[in-house]
This record gives structure tokens, C-alpha cells and sequence, in this order.
């Protein structure tokens, strides 16, 4: 962004929109990260009670898309990146937790929404086995009509496995909307959805966000596992590797105490043992009892 | 994996696991920082245990490696 | 169990395991020999392969037990 | 193994387990003798408990089973 | 561990790990270093394969069978 | 491993396990010593139970081995 | 053990498991040793395979838990 430029601009647009920027600038600036949410499809009232349960800890912004984007640039910094997620109906989001903080946060704000016929499928709607609690009638045929494995048992509509009716970016007929409503299946979730970020010089996107902490606690598994296996299999003594060591060296001297059968008071009674076991396991493949003392008889 | 090596030895070492310490951890081994895995590293970790998924480590055999840090 | 024992024992050496021979390793460790047992014995491992039993055995668990009567 | 062997036919006759009979036993047998090792034998064996070394064989999962008919 | 940790980055950042490197991964880790461990663990990864020994759970798996040892 | 298998027999005869003592166990078997590597060793064995770590050895199941080599 | 131990060591080392190295060892470690033992392990150990023996331990499930917390 160059400076003549944005100078240009800003002498052919009117005052309140120079203000109306000039905040916007104001509101990007007093954040550590700074985001663009979608709030498409969001009813004003749920809007309005998401604003509180985000307040202090994240603040919304609404503006005119093209003044959004001017304060972007004008910011600079980085932020101007931003600009290629303002389309449709967004705001800004500002907050000085982490990003990855305000995407968690975001993601459990959304609640579920029944779907509509014309909508498209933002995930694989799935219909659940179990009973519907529906009375055997026609609502079993059209169970059956948007493709899930129904039929009449026990006295009502039974669902007999989950059954996956349309997949993820598919349209919603009007039958499956009929359906999903009498079952009370709300498919979508609904809430600020998080298009991208930029926090401290980087810019993130949703993917990115959606950390799994469960895959990063089974890499601080693997990373220690993988240390604790190179030290045993250098035999670099550490405070983990040393009782392992110890232990190996045990059971190698051991092992080849019994391999070589050599008379050690440590080695010996296992070669008794197993000088017992051999005995047993011969005696069970000889199949004339006269051979055999009666301890050892099948 | 290298970014998560760095968090065990901050663990370790006693010092906090933060961006300028993984940062520091990494440059110091030739490792050309992204800075957003570092970040999303750390804000990971927030909600892990460390001492108890590294003695899970101990105590089971070696699990094959993961995936989120991997690469 | 003695029987069995001058079998494994003359497996080991190599010799033949024969009524003369089995009989004679018992006697030297000074048991009453019967020599229906013997003869039985010999009749009855010469159907069995004593170096497979003798391996299974070994691959068998062996017992825990171990140097605690070394001390 | 011949040298344990030879050490349990003697505790199954109730022989004493010494160096003359442990040597007895083997040399009928036919085995060549090594002195020390039937020394390093009954002395080791000296400290052992050999019902209790067996009882450990015994409560251990008995490989007598099928296993070996295999092959 | 520390030390494993630090040799581990550099394996991944595909550095030499020599005393210098992995005394500067420490370092930036705030770990007070010890010249003499450092050493030792250059010395045991000497000709160590790291991709292999990383990979061979220092717990193996139950022996198969013992046949190994036949003939 | 020898550096490991001289900590053990130290262990065993009851003489301390410092670094002298190490060396000269090494050295009569003829292994070129690396003091760094006894250091290290000597150092990490300060924290742990040798009895403990080596009967944990003695506790699982013995290796199978075939008795075969005897003969 | 330690006489085990120390054939061990020589089999690392590389120089040959005979009386003379194995009471050297022995002696340096503090360990009164007994000429008997040192012959019959020489002895035991003469046509065996010492890798392939030590190898069924290192197949044997090694004990993962251990004091291990302590660092």
C-alpha cells in the first residue's frame, strides 16, 4: 500500500466516513490480534448475546465492508492481509488473548440450527440409530424415502443404524428439511465464524487454529518416548534411561547365563527350572504311561 | 517434531514454555522458526500436561509419531 | 522324573539313548533302576523329537523366580 | 545343560549332590568332565532351594502343552 | 534428558551434533550446562544410527520363541 | 554396554561406583575409557535404585534360550 | 552375577574370554574371586555364541516403568 495512494483516496470520501475509519483504525490498533468473523445468517438478537458473553474478552466491530477494508490498509502492519476475508456479511474482531483463545472461544459460542430446504450441508448430516418416538404411519416411509435404515419395531419408528443422508457440501431437499424437523435434528451450527486472524505480525487461519491438544500431548508423548529410546539404545545414561540400562544389562547377563547353562548361584535356579520344564515338556510327548514316573502321567 | 523437543527441554530445564523461549531453543539449533507453529505450540501446551504425558510415554512402549507438531 | 533326566543327559552328550545307557547314568547316580521303565522309556522316545521338546520348553516362559537365593 | 541334569537325577534319588557323584553321573553318560564346572555346580547349588526352583517351574504356565506336537 | 532432547533438534534441523551445537541448544534453554554430559553424549551418538535407535522402543516386545538358539 | 556392566559388577562386589573404580574395571578389560562417558554414567546412577532396576530384570520372564548350545 | 558381568565386558571389548581377563576384571573391581568359577564360566561359555545369547534378552520385554520420575 502506498501512501500517495491511500492519500488520494481519502480526499474524494466524505467526513463521516473518514471518522468512521479513522475508528475502525482506532479499534485495530488497541488489540493484539485482530480478526475477521463471518456472521452471516445470524439473527440480530443472537448477535447482540454473543457481543455480551464475548465482552471483555473479545470486542465485535460492524462497519461498510469497503471502510473496513480502507482501515485494514490503513493500518498496514500486516494487517492489510486481512483485507481478502472482508466479503459478504463480516465484522472485525478484536481481543488480547491468543488467537488460538479466540478461536476456541468462537467455536463454543456456536449453537445448533435446524438446516432448510435449498441450504447446503456444512458437515455429513447423520440421522442416529434409536428410536424416533414416532407411532408406526407414513413417517417411516419417508425415513426411508431420504435414504436412512428405518422400520417399524416395537411399536414405533426404530432408526436401526446411523445412517449418513446427505453428505457435507450436498443441498437439503424439502424431505430431508421435513424430516430433520420432526426429528428435531439441528445440523447446523450457528455463531461467529472465524475467517482468519492476524496476531502479532502473523496471519492465521481457521485451520490453523483448531489446535488438538490431544495430538499435541500424543507428540509429548512420542518426543519423550523417542528420547527415552535413543538414550536406552546409545546407552546414554540419564536419570530415565539408567534403570532401563541397568535392567537390560541384567537380563542379558541372565540370558546368557541360562543360554550357556553357566553354574552361577544367580543363574542356577532358573536353569533348575527350566531343566524341570524341558523334563515336563518331554514327558507330556511320550504317550506310554510305563515310561513315565506317575508325577508326570497324563 | 523439533518444536515440541524444545518444549521438553524447557520443561525440563524449568524455564517457561513461551514464544520467546521455544524461539530462542530453536534458533540456537539451526531451525528456521515458523513463528505461528511456535505460537500455536505453546497455546497448545497450555492444556497438556507435560509431566504426566512424558511418564505415559514411560510407561508404555513408543507410540508412533503424531501428527499436530509433526513434519 | 530320573528316567528322563538320564535321557536329557545323554541327548547332551550325544550318546545313544539305549537301555545300557540309561541304565548305567541311573545306577551311577545311585537309583534303583527298573528295567521295565527303561525299557518303556526307550521305546517311547524314539517316536519324539527330544531337541524340539527340549526348545519348546525353553521358549516356554520361564519362571520368574531367579537370583533372589543367589543373594 | 548336562551338569543340572545330572545335579536333579541326584536330588531325585536322594543321592547327595557332590562333586564325586555329580561326575559319577556324567561320566556315565559319557560325558568329558570338566572339573570346575562340577565344582562351580555343587557349590552354587549349595544356596539353592531345588523343590522351591521347581515348584516356580511348576506354577509357571506348564509348556507341557500342545506346542510342541507342531511341525 | 535435556541433553537427548537437544541432540534430537538437531538431528531434526539436520545440524552436526557436536559439543558446540548441542552446548547452544542448552544454553538458549537456560540449562546450566555440563561440559562432561555434553561430551558423553556426543560420544555415545558417535555412530549411532538416530532414526533407527529413535524408533526401537527401548521396551521390545515379548520374544517370539526362543527357537533361535537351535542346532 | 560395558560401561553399564562395570557399574554392575562394582555393584555386586560392593565396592562404591565412583569414577575410579569404573575405569579400572574398564581398563583391565581392555576398553579404551572415555572419562566423559564414566562421568556421565557415574552421575546418572547417583539417583537410582540399582537393586530395584536390576530385579525388575530378574522378575520378567526369563529369555527363552535354547538349551541346545550346551552340547 | 558378576562373573557373567564380566565376560560381558570382554565380549565388548573384544579380547578374548579367558581365565587370565576374566579374573583381571574381577580383581579390579574389588571381587574375591574364585579360580573354580572363573574356569568353569570360561568353559560354559567356550562354544556359545555370546551376541546370539544376549540377544534373547534384548528380545525379552524390558521393564519400561521403573524409578524413572526421578529426574
Amino acid at each position: 500500500m502506498s501512501g500517495s495512494a491511500s492519500a488520494r483516496r481519502t480526499e474524494t470520501i466524505p467526513e463521516w466516513k473518514k471518522e468512521e475509519v479513522a475508528e475502525l483504525v482506532d479499534f485495530l490498533e488497541s488489540y493484539q490480534s485482530v480478526g475477521v468473523v463471518d456472521v452471516a445468517g445470524i439473527p440480530s438478537r443472537q448477535l447482540q448475546s454473543m457481543r455480551r458473553e464475548l465482552h471483555g474478552s473479545a470486542e465485535l466491530r460492524m462497519s461498510r465492508n469497503t471502510l473496513t477494508v480502507r482501515a485494514l490498509e490503513e493500518v498496514d502492519d500486516g494487517l492489510e492481509d486481512l483485507t481478502e476475508y472482508v466479503s459478504g456479511q463480516v465484522a472485525l474482531v478484536g481481543t488480547n488473548d491468543n488467537p488460538f483463545g479466540l478461536y476456541k472461544q468462537l467455536e463454543a459460542s456456536k449453537t445448533p440450527a435446524p438446516i432448510s430446504a435449498g441450504e447446503v450441508a456444512p458437515n455429513d448430516i447423520v440421522i442416529p440409530e434409536g428410536d424416533t418416538g414416532v407411532d408406526p404411519g407414513p413417517f417411516v416411509g419417508e425415513l426411508q424415502q431420504v435414504g436412512a435404515a428405518a422400520r417399524i419395531q416395537d411399536g414405533s419408528i426404530q432408526v436401526t443404524e446411523d445412517s449418513k443422508v446427505l453428505k457435507a457440501g450436498e443441498e437439503v431437499s424439502e424431505d430431508l428439511e421435513g424430516v430433520l424437523s420432526e426429528l428435531g435434528i439441528e445440523p447446523k451450527e450457528v455463531g461467529l465464524d472465524l475467517r482468519g486472524v492476524f496476531s502479532e505480525g502473523v496471519l492465521f487461519e481457521p485451520d490453523e487454529l483448531a489446535i488438538d491438544v490431544d495430538e499435541y500431548r500424543a507428540d509429548i508423548e512420542s518426543a519423550a518416548a523417542a528420547a527415552r529410546n535413543l538414550a536406552v539404545n546409545a546407552e546414554y545414561p540419564t536419570a530415565q534411561s539408567t534403570p532401563t540400562l541397568l535392567a537390560k544389562a541384567a537380563g542379558e547377563a541372565k540370558a546368557l547365563g541360562l543360554f550357556a547353562a553357566i553354574e552361577d548361584p544367580d543363574v542356577l535356579p532358573d536353569l533348575v527350572a527350566k531343566a524341570d520344564a524341558q523334563v515336563r515338556t518331554l514327558a507330556a510327548q511320550i504317550d506310554d504311561d510305563e515310561a513315565l514316573p506317575e508325577e508326570l502321567r497324563g | 517434531m523439533e518444536y515440541v523437543y524444545a518444549a521438553l527441554i524447557l520443561n525440563e530445564s524449568g524455564e517457561e514454555i513461551n514464544e520467546d523461549n521455544v524461539t530462542a531453543v530453536l534458533e540456537a539449533a539451526g531451525v528456521d522458526v515458523e513463528e505461528s507453529r511456535v505460537k500455536a505450540l505453546v497455546a497448545a501446551l497450555e492444556d497438556v500436561d507435560i509431566e504426566e504425558a512424558v511418564e505415559t510415554a514411560a510407561a508404555a512402549p513408543a507410540p508412533a509419531s503424531g501428527g499436530a507438531a509433526g513434519g
